[in-house]
């Protein structure tokens, strides 16, 4: 009891003072999964916006193809990077394996059909007659097409939110492709799983602390964006 | 510009969609400084039309010919469509203030500053809604909205304005009071108007010309005089409750009860509007009942009597439709034995009559 | 079960829902055998008060009575649920078959197979929905899993069957056949039944009693023809509108125009309903012409006419209803100036006319 | 490129002949995710119908937590069981760290609130009518119970498949207070983030495979069932 009660009070004495190791390790993961959610955001909601405004020939196949990846295992993401990124791999001449590079690259892969799934579905909510109300004041097509977007802003930034979220509590692909590799790697979830299987439960709790308060503003933004958008 | 000029025609117009053709319309057009209504029964393709008029609906087959010039894709369209505006059923505002809607159009354009600034000034207020300019479009009630929607379609100046059920979705008193400032701008700008509406005293108000829609096919074009007095057949009868329309004015009133004047004749009616109020008068045909004269000037509750002679019979099965020319005519609806017991054929002199309770007074 | 005993009642009934009390109803028996209309606006509480004679709600105070016994909760309440049955306006079929939805009532009161099984084959029949009984609910039309949810209902054989606007969201053809079952089955059943609707002519046609509900509270209460013909104020005339509602059978047909036998007088209308048919008309208070006698027999469109004494006058602002009796009351909506200038006061004798066209007739 | 297309051979090798390692490792991961996804099924459909149908003092309080338990990090999850169980924590004394049933008590934390939530969701989907009616049929308070329930089963057994869909692919929490003890606590995301870090890729290929199709058809019958219970 005395070691978990320590514990606590020392993750807090952490995050009082500002322990360096905690904020290394909480700006990488911050700044891997913003890079990968900024990356996701420009391709998903292009590919979004133009899957979800035009018809074509197996659209809906491509639809459940999206839908597919936003359930698919983070390790297996991972395992794929891995293996294209491995030193005698095709894409091993890059040296990128073990690096933050490879892990938003992993993080990107798990976070655009995200992102893309549900620029669609915001996209389909809209009124369709909104697309006509828009080219009726005049638009251009290239017009039309930015006003209709501004219009689905809230959604879409839920969409990110979404995909920035599942992401930076991810664990599996970011120890595979990043190697949880201290100072270079480690992010707030392999080093809690690595600080915890060590029993230092101070800087674990620490990190733990970190995450939970962004994963709950990411939930909180979410629910406030879900509500405002509803509410129009 | 004259009133005799063409602004928009449709030619074999057919639109497909889901793989029926649900419009079929050879030929139809849209006069300078006219408002067309466009009427008829749900599905029967309204709203379609309308978009392919107004160039948002690519046409499968036939085409859209703008001052006798056909209109072509791509840039010219953008260009055309520019002298347009459109107003839909559902408000369709984008986010922002007010102000942002109403000035986003001449945005688009690229309108200058003052311009913008002076138009959208002017139309706010010309719908009596200067005092909402900033407030977020989301938070408007329905009828504000709604004056929103008007205005940002108005200060465009457009050269043919398209509305699509603007009235429906409103509650009863807003309505009104919107249809009455829509009505005196669309009297002061004398702008090229399609409208489709399922509302028959929005046609018969509004409308110069109406236009009958009936699956895909235009089943009758006329005056609203024309097409509720005279629907071409049964079908188009029953779907516009078919009766007489009447133009006059109040020419006195007493505690609800107006007497209006239609050319030479007064009718009394059951309303408070004003003496002087320019009116229409909407009779059911069935309410019009016919006897044949000498008759005894008896006192009836019928306040209103007219004298005339069958100039049409039109036997409709069980009932027959008379036309009696009383200065003006006048349609009546009797059952085939009561037609054929009192004998009106063409050329009988009747009387007929009707009760002031019978008569619906629009206010025009 | 004699006629004019109480099955069910509500005294001091109080509903609250949302802090609001949506329903204050002093009195209201339902009788043995007879069929309750309950009717008005949407949101004047309808359904809440359904409901709580349904023992589904509970009520904020007051209590309902069953046969005299107010009602307990608990097991108590749950037994008598058991001698009711609810068809609401959504048909709320659970999933599994026709079969498996008709006999779930039963299989939830215990009742043996063979019986579950007898019943269910009758009231399947008796619907015209055996050949579905294997069908998934899931799977039917709006009037098929309509007809289960009543079969699903008459199989309990309940005492008070609650009806919540059962026959609305359906296309005519669809819920007239459907009427037509349902009324038959009444008839032969006569099951005390309650019903909530707002469609006049199905309170007309089917209902012994109407209860008029505005605002959760019952304005009036009476037989079809009282409220129709005397609402009791301008509110409930403008809801209901107005009209006399007389009951007859079709004494003759000729193409279309059929002479209905009301007590002593025939009327003529326009219907293509076969001799002997029992029907309904319903004639619009302001489509009755009075006319002061002596009146020439001049022939005139309007078939049918009456002569009676004027015994009720109750002014309306611009307009004066009168009663007429001619045998029967008949009520007529005239201007009040007409009223002054015939001199309609009590005891006058006038003639009524009114046209073919103008009674609306309802099958019974 | 070799080792890699030689890896993929190998792999389909394994899956052929059913290799003992990579079955146990699956039948483990199968076991600990079913029973987490079973225990989590009683509890959360239970505690799930009792605040979809009842209203109480709290209740958006209660929705709202449940709402931010699907969205919190299995790591952080992870760090808590670890904790408690620690040898000289407050359940040390149990000896459960490390264990397949810590895997368990992880996971039944991670999908109780995603079966609980779903059944809320799905309950109140429901028209509340529909209550009505059974009760008008005659039915008892426990029999409208049961047959509510049988009426929602296709979204409640949606609820339960986003659960074990959630916990399978789950990897975080599974390491922490499992251990990856070959044999003992390996499931499949672990030892295919184990196995991947060794470059001994033909076995995690193997298993990511197993893996995938295990959330392939968990998916497809979400889906399934989500098209069915919208039919109705």
């Amino acid at each position: 009891m005395d070691l978990i009660l320590q514990g606590i009070v020392q993750a807090f004495q952490l995050l009082v003072r500002g322990d360096p190791e905690m904020l290394r390790v909480a700006a990488l993961s911050l700044a891997v999964s913003l890079g990968a959610t900024a990356i996701s955001l420009v391709l998903g909601v292009a590919s979004g916006t133009a899957i979800g405004l035009t018809k074509f020939m197996g659209r809906r196949f491509l639809v459940s193809l999206i839908n597919t990846g936003m359930g698919s295992p983070p390790v297996v993401v991972g395992l794929i990077v891995t293996i294209l990124l491995w030193r005698n791999g095709p894409l091993g001449a890059l040296g990128l394996l073990y690096t933050p590079f490879a892990m938003v690259i992993a993080q990107v892969i798990i976070s655009l059909p995200i992102v893309t799934g549900f620029t669609i579905a915001s996209i389909q909510q809209v009124d369709p007659k909104l697309r006509l109300q828009i080219l009726s004041l005049g638009a251009s097509r290239f017009q039309m097409l930015w006003l209709f977007l501004k219009e689905t802003r809230l959604p879409l930034l839920a969409a990110v939110m979404a995909g920035f979220g599942a992401i930076i509590s991810e664990v599996g692909a970011s120890m595979m492709v990043g190697g949880n590799i201290p100072g270079q790697t480690r992010v707030l979830t392999t080093a809690i799983v690595m600080e915890t299987s060590k029993g230092n439960f101070a800087l674990a709790i620490a990190l733990g602390v970190i995450l939970m308060v962004l994963v709950f503003l990411v939930n909180m933004a979410l629910t406030i964006i879900q509500q405002r958008s509803r509410a129009r | 510009m004259s009133q005799d000029h063409i602004m928009l025609e449709a030619r074999d117009l057919s639109v497909v969609l889901g793989g029926h053709e649900v419009i079929a319309i050879p030929s139809l057009t849209v006069m300078s400084n006219e408002v067309l209504g466009i009427i008829g029964p749900n599905g029967s393709g309204k709203t379609t039309l309308l978009l392919s008029l107004a160039l948002l609906l690519r046409p499968a087959g036939g085409s859209i010919l703008y001052q006798g010039q056909p209109v072509a894709n791509g840039v010219a369209a953008l260009r055309l469509r520019r002298r347009f505006a459109v107003v839909f059923q559902e408000t369709l505002l984008l986010s922002g203030s007010v102000w942002d809607n109403v000035t986003l159009g001449l945005h688009l354009r690229g309108v200058g500053k003052e311009e913008t600034v002076a138009r959208a000034r002017k139309w706010l207020a010309r719908f009596g809604i200067a005092a909402l300019a900033k407030r977020q479009a989301r938070t408007l009630s329905g009828g504000e909205a709604k004056r929103v929607s008007l205005a940002r379609a108005f200060v465009l100046q457009p050269e043919v304005l398209f509305l699509d059920e603007p009235f429906t979705a409103l509650d009863s008193p807003t309505r009104q009071a919107l249809l009455d400032d829509f009505e005196s701008v669309l009297r002061e700008t004398r702008v090229t108007t399609v409208m489709v509406t399922h509302d028959r005293n929005e046609a018969i108000v509004l409308a110069d010309r109406v236009a009958v829609l009936m699956d895909g096919r235009i089943r009758q074009v006329g005056t609203p005089e024309e097409v509720f007095s005279y629907p071409v057949d049964e079908e188009v009868a029953r779907f516009v409750e078919a009766g007489n329309v009447l133009r006059g004015v109040v020419s006195a009133q007493s505690g609800g009860l107006a007497t209006v004047a239609v050319g030479d004749h007064h009718f009394d009616a059951v309303s408070d509007l004003a003496v002087g109020t320019r009116v229409t008068l909407f009779l059911r045909h069935e309410d019009v009942t016919l006897t044949l004269p000498p008759t005894q000037s008896a006192l009836t509750s019928a306040r209103n009597r007219l004298v005339g002679k069958v100039v049409k019979v039109f036997p409709l099965g069980s009932q027959v439709r008379l036309t009696v020319d009383c200065g003006f005519p006048l349609v009546a609806l009797v059952t085939r034995r009561s037609a054929e017991e009192m004998e009106l054929i063409l050329g009988k002199t009747v009387h007929a009559t009707f009760k002031a309770t019978a008569v619906h007074v629009l206010r025009e």
